[in-house]
């Protein structure tokens, strides 16, 4: 085994144990002990309205599937998006999520059908609720643009895998006047989002989202282990750096 | 002769491009009805296409193939992954969609193990090895570098780096009455590395305009080359 | 078939059964001839034992029931009879004294009794609108008792004076003898027996009161007295308000409920709640089939509540209709300002290719990653297998088609067997297209001479880095056949090809960095000597460049986007697509540079008047 | 955890073949375990995406079928997709047909989608101001107009120092922020892939 192995195999023991330590024993206050993120808020906002105005939230999930690096923007779009159905699914317009990746569509309609099914409600449950919008980066802004049309989307959350298409998809939502805010874990997308959504989401800010609209413990938990884990890192770049320029690595 | 020899192929594949461009174009003005034919068009004819490929380069070889290849026990071996993406078509029918969902586990399951693997071994120990070899002076000896500048341009990095790492520190503090924030030096190493990351976003925007720009510029001339053939045609 | 329903069990029994075949209680009434109950007469009170006392009224009670029962089913006694009886009781009265004197009353020795005597008073003073019941309306006074029965409140006042006669016991054997004869009388008229009804409940009243503990009085007592302690209070009746007056029904109180309205001061004389009075009666009249009340259809409605019902009625309806969508006007100033960004800039792009001009003589200077991906690959020899990984979008053709054409025109001049391949699904498609493009930049003899092949298409690698990994360690187990299904490996120049590193260059054309990022990451560890060099979009450039200025570097050069592309071109002296679109490139990025400046100095400006007329509206 | 022992199931599925897949990345041993079961991943990948385009294409015929708004635009849709797929499978998907359709279609259409794409990014960076007054929207500014005047040529004028200051622009300060959002998303998406390992999110429907 490498020493690149066995760093790997410490750093995944040390970051798995640091999450089930704070989720189990110390689950710490509500998410006020986090700095704050309008973006988030206004996220919040958007469900609220999704529930009272019955207007429609819209949750792009992207086409990165759940695989590989860019899968984790996905997962966190699940997440994200398990927390927006519980809120907003009996509201008079349930919120769609259109995704660009045939195994996120099916795993959208699973969140979907698990939240009415824990609310009673499995009747209400609709699979066009979990679109598949296309099946490559244009063909999927393509088919989102078409969602995001629709004059009772009130609210756009990105929460996935983009490219450069997403400009697309914010551009269309600004001519309908609706809410833009999110993030990904590509950099082009973040880019754009940056400097075009009213409320983007920087970098790790939305591997976040769990924690600040409290899916479950285990994302408060994770992220006070990622704060953690994040200036252990910074220490060892920076004694790493040190020892290198004086050779003794 | 056939029609692809005649050129009309090209005539009517030329008139097809000007048409659907027009309609996309259409989209300065707002949402219209020829801009929605052609994206549903375009979404028909990508999802056509990605069909035939992932039939061609994965289905056939890779399941179907060992399949009927295999024989004896190897059968069993290569007919596992043909009985769960069978039950993988119940997704199709939501009374029996339930049969699918361990096939879903286990994709869930493989895929964050990929991922945590690609950010584990692709990206957090090649940047931070990266950051670190900036300092190897034998190495920038070797190459000639000049040995100040490359440690000026290394700092830099390495503190842009960890500042625009700190950036993202979620936790805070709560004092009684006083407003939840980080730490003072934290707040200001936060407040540099906000810095660096707005200054690669703006990098990174530059290169998207200039590569939408190219794309303006190609479906432009590649009109007015089709106009101007049409009336030296004529 | 008449049926008769049992009043006790509410079972249904035959009309000529005696008794109920389920409760053995009694449907018939009695048949009583005078000769056959003496024992009725003559018993007084005091010799009765207190539990036989209460199994007297029990029983005395039903037979009075049955016997009240049975007098209202057959009716009063004729008009004649009625009156000779009366005439000779009021003579009886008048002779008698009933009121007691005022001394008697102070000292005398039992409340109750004057009470009693009160409630006489005031059951005769009442005239008989009072006895109506409260929800009856005025409607009913026609059919009141005719007059001349009613105890007119002269004629007990005379009365009234008189002492109390001690001969209590030739009162009551009258009132008995008065019971007897009602029971012997032939049928009346339900309507005039009310009366002789009315007086012998009073007179078992009276007599019941002796004996009837006092809640029961109050019981009695109460809705009598209840308008008179309300105007005692100077409360004035509820006004109730109109359209609460116009639901109220039209029809009288008996079409409604079906219930007699003197039902209410009867006195129950069987069963459990004898001797209270406005009991619900469990009475035949409701057994016996009755044509079903006629309500009335319609409802009286004022103007004013027809207005609103109208006006709730569109508010209900308009409920289900979808609302009109405010129709957004075509133009906002959202989109003027985008349609002024877009003939900006399309404006721009168009005058260089209308003017021709161009600008070789302000050729960019390369820069060292381009140059050294030129120098590697004028050094790629005659047939050398060359692997070309295309990643980008089609959309992205625009930018990466002019830069990926001028380096395999450059391969093509040189004599390399391209190996295309994707791990992107719309790669393949995108490979033959930029083959195609290829070919037109300028004129090849690009043959490969063995196998009469120009190049190779091994199509879509799946499964993103953990595929490319696949790719890299064994190319032949990953794509076994080209993108047309065909064996791809017996071709004689992809023959000793047994990993990556067996190529002579890679080359990945990507406009996304995750894939870029991808290929260095799985490929580039297996590559010891063959060199990696990407053509990228200008947006993903930044982030390459650290891979080219690391050492050792991991990748050997760089042609990013439309300028890489004229540089690229420069260097091997030949004009590429890149040469046609620089003019529009260059002109678009300066119209979008002033555009910049122009709408981000002005929004400025708008922001910062904004704030400072808020804080000035603020400071007031 | 719901008491239902089908979402136990899950769970264990889930665990079970994202440890033995972690522990593959680690051990060269198991590697081959490692490879086998991703190979299993991407054919389900794969299989799963020919479901989601039937499940597309019937969800636009129930559009025609049940005469909803927007109909026409989804016989449409069906006709290329239909058409696409017989050019592609009887002719092969690179044969001069399927080739005519990629140039004609797909690739004008994408082109023309990046290319309303520019005006929208300049009128965005033009607006940013109204968005977000800051410092930062300043210097975000300022790079885009210098990473575009490294770019320029300019008859006449000398844009050379700007061509040198944005490549040291991009190798340096922009390398720095990119690594910090990258190792930023790397923690992010270690925490996000352990959730689902330790069965804290079960996006399959547990």
């Amino acid at each position: 085994m490498t020493t690149a192995s066995l760093a790997g195999i410490i750093f995944l023991l040390l970051f798995g144990g640091l999450i089930i330590y704070f989720a189990r024993f110390k689950p710490g206050s509500s998410h006020s002990s986090l700095r704050d993120i309008p973006a988030f808020s206004k996220i919040r906002r958007g469900i609220g309205l999704a529930v009272e105005a019955g207007q429609r939230l819209h949750l792009a999930l992207g086409h990165g599937g759940i695989a590989g690096f860019k899968g984790g923007s996905g997962l966190i779009g699940l997440s994200l998006l398990e927390r927006i159905a519980r809120a907003a699914s009996n509201s008079d317009r349930p919120p769609v999520a259109t995704s660009g990746e045939a195994s996120l569509t099916f795993l959208s309609q699973d969140t979907f059908k698990s939240v009415y099914r824990l609310m009673y409600a499995e009747s209400q449950y609709d699979s066009e609720a979990g679109q598949l919008t296309g099946l490559t980066p244009f063909s999927y802004a393509a088919g989102a643009i078409l969602v995001v049309n629709d004059p009772q989307v009130s609210t756009n959350v990105f929460a996935g895998h983009f490219g450069s298409e997403i400009g697309l998809i914010i551009d269309a939502a600004e001519q309908n006047d609706s809410l833009t805010s999110g993030g990904s874990d590509d950099l082009q997308a973040q880019a754009i989002l940056y400097a075009a959504a009213q409320e983007p989401l920087v970098g790790e800010e939305l591997y976040a989202a769990g924690a600040y609209l409290q899916v479950n413990p285990y994302h408060l938990a994770s992220v006070r282990a990622q704060d953690i884990v994040r200036w252990a890192l910074a220490g060892g770049i920076l004694a790493g750096a040190i020892l290198k320029a004086f050779g003794l690595i | 002769m056939s029609l692809f020899d005649l050129g009309a192929a090209d005539l009517i594949g030329g008139l097809l491009g000007l048409t659907v461009t027009m309609a996309v174009f259409s989209h300065f003005i707002g949402d219209n009805t020829a801009f929605r034919l052609v994206l549903h068009i375009f979404i028909g004819v990508a999802a056509g296409y990605i069909v035939v490929v992932v039939a061609y380069n994965v289905l056939w070889p890779k399941l179907m193939r060992p399949v009927l290849e295999a024989d004896g026990w190897e059968l069993l071996w290569a007919g596992l992954p043909l009985f769960f993406s069978l039950l993988l078509f119940s997704r199709l029918f939501p009374r029996y969609s339930i049969l699918g969902s361990p096939v879903l586990a286990f994709i869930v399951g493989v895929g964050a193990a990929a991922a945590i693997g690609g950010a584990v071994v692709g990206v957090i120990f090649p940047q931070a090895r990266a950051t670190i070899n900036l300092f190897d002076l034998d190495t920038i000896r070797q190459n000639q570098g000049n040995v100040n500048m490359a440690l000026v341009n290394g700092s830099i990095i390495l503190v842009g780096t960890i500042s625009s790492l700190a950036y993202f520190h979620f936790g805070v503090r709560k004092q009684a009455g006083a407003k939840t924030q980080r730490p003072d030096w934290m707040e200001w190493l936060a407040q540099v590395g906000q810095g660096f990351i707005v200054i690669a976003f703006g990098l990174i925007f530059a290169g998207i305009y200039a590569a939408a720009l190219a794309a303006l510029i190609e479906r432009m001339s590649s009109i007015t080359r089709f106009i101007y053939s049409l009336i030296a045609g004529f | 078939m008449e049926i008769v329903i049992c009043p006790f069990c509410g079972k249904e029994n035959q009309p000529e059964s005696e008794t109920c075949r389920y409760c053995q209680a009694r449907l018939m009434p009695l048949k009583i001839n005078p000769a056959s109950q003496p024992d009725l007469i003559g018993r007084s009170p005091e010799e009765e034992t207190p539990a036989k006392l209460k199994e007297d009224q029990v029983s005395e009670s039903q037979d009075g029931l049955q016997a009240a029962g049975e007098m209202r089913r057959s009716g009063a006694p004729p008009a004649s009879e009625a009156s000779d009886w009366l005439s000779v009781f009021r003579n009886q009265i008048n002779t008698q004294d009933l009121s007691p004197q005022p001394a008697a009353l102070d000292d005398g020795p039992q409340p109750e009794l004057r009470e009693i005597h009160q409630d006489f008073e005031a059951g005769a003073m009442q005239d008989d609108s009072s006895l109506s019941l409260p929800f009856e309306d005025a409607g009913q006074k026609e059919e009141g008792p005719p007059e001349n029965l009613v105890v007119g409140p002269q004629d007990v006042e005379r009365t009234g004076d008189e002492a109390v006669d001690d001969l209590a016991w030739l009162r009551e054997l009258q009132s008995q003898y008065q019971q007897v004869e009602g029971l012997s009388s032939a049928e009346s008229k339900k309507g005039e027996d009310w009366s002789a009804a009315n007086e012998l409940s009073q007179d078992s009243q009276k007599r019941g009161d002796e004996q009837v503990p006092s809640w029961v009085e109050e019981i009695y007592a109460g809705p009598l007295h209840e308008e008179e302690a309300a105007s005692d209070l100077g409360l004035s009746p509820a006004e109730l308000p109109s359209w609460l007056d116009a639901t109220r029904p039209s029809g009288t109180h008996q079409d409604i409920f079906g219930i007699p309205a003197d039902y209410g001061g009867q006195v129950e004389i069987a069963g459990p709640l004898a001797g209270l009075p406005g009991i619900l009666p469990a009475e035949p009249e409701i057994a016996l089939g009755r044509k079903a009340a006629a309500y009335p259809a319609q409802l009286q409605v004022t103007e004013t509540n027809r207005l609103q019902a109208e006006i709730f009625d569109q508010v209900l309806q308009s409920e289900g209709q979808n609302q009109p969508n405010p129709d957004r006007g075509l133009v906002t100033s959202q989109k003027v300002m985008r349609m002024a960004f877009a003939v900006i800039i399309i404006f721009a792009i168009l005058v260089p290719v209308f003017s021709l001009q161009t600008l070789e003589r302000y050729q960019p200077i390369a820069p060292v990653a381009v140059l050294s991906a030129s120098q590697i690959i004028s050094s790629i020899g005659n047939e050398s297998p060359v692997l070309v990984a295309v990643e980008y979008e089609p959309g992205f053709s625009g930018e990466l088609d002019a830069a990926l054409a001028a380096v395999l025109d450059h391969l093509m001049i040189q004599g390399a067997f391209l190996v295309f391949v994707s791990s992107n699904p719309s790669g393949p498609l995108q490979a033959e297209h930029i083959v195609a493009v290829s070919n037109q930049v300028g004129s090849h003899q690009y043959v490969n001479t063995e196998s009469q092949n120009e190049y190779i298409n091994l199509g879509f690698i799946p499964g993103g880095p953990a595929g490319l990994r696949n790719f890299a360690e064994n190319p032949r187990l990953s794509n076994p056949s080209d993108i047309s299904g065909e064996p791809a490996w017996q071709n004689p120049v992809m023959m000793p090809i047994d990993d990556i590193n067996d190529f002579s260059l890679v080359i990945v054309a990507s406009e996304n960095q995750d894939k870029s990022r991808a290929w260095i990451e799985q490929a580039s560890p297996l590559l010891v000597n063959a060199p990696l060099i990407y053509v990228v979009s200008a947006q993903s450039e930044p982030l390459i460049r650290p891979f080219f200025d690391a050492s050792p570097r991991q990748v050997q050069g760089i042609v990013s986007g439309v300028i890489g592309s004229v540089q690229y071109g420069a260097t091997i002296g030949r004009q590429g697509i890149a040469e046609l679109y620089w003019p529009s490139f260059n002109s678009g990025l300066l119209a979008a540079a002033i555009l910049i400046v122009v709408g981000g100095g002005a929004n400025a400006l708008l922001v910062l008047s904004a704030n400072k007329n808020g804080r000035k509206k603020g400071g007031n | 955890m719901k008491s239902n022992p089908f979402v136990y199931l899950l769970v264990a599925i889930a665990i079970a073949s994202g440890a033995t897949v972690l522990v593959g990345y680690f051990f060269p041993s198991l590697a081959g375990i490692k490879g086998e079961m991703l190979d299993w991943a991407v054919i389900f990948t794969a299989v799963l995406l020919l479901i989601g385009v039937i499940s597309l294409v019937r969800t636009h015929w129930r559009k025609i079928m049940q005469d909803q708004k927007d109909r026409a635009y989804s016989l449409v849709l069906i006709i290329s997709f239909t058409t696409t797929l017989l050019v592609a499978v009887l002719s092969g998907p690179t044969s001069k047909w399927s080739m005519w359709l990629y140039n004609n279609l797909i690739i004008p259409i994408e082109s023309s989608l990046l290319g309303i794409l520019a005006v929208f990014l300049i009128y965005a960076c033009a607006r940013l101001f109204n968005q977000r007054m800051n410092f930062y929207t300043l210097v975000f500014i300022g790079t885009v107009l210098l990473a575009m005047l490294g770019w320029l040529t300019i008859p006449g004028v000398e844009l050379e120092g700007f061509k040198d200051f944005r490549d040291w622009l991009s190798s340096v300060w922009a390398v720095a922020g990119v690594r910090g959002i990258m190792l930023g998303v790397g923690l992010g998406t270690v925490a996000a892939g352990l959730r689902i390992l330790i069965g804290a999110d079960r996006p399959y429907g547990g």
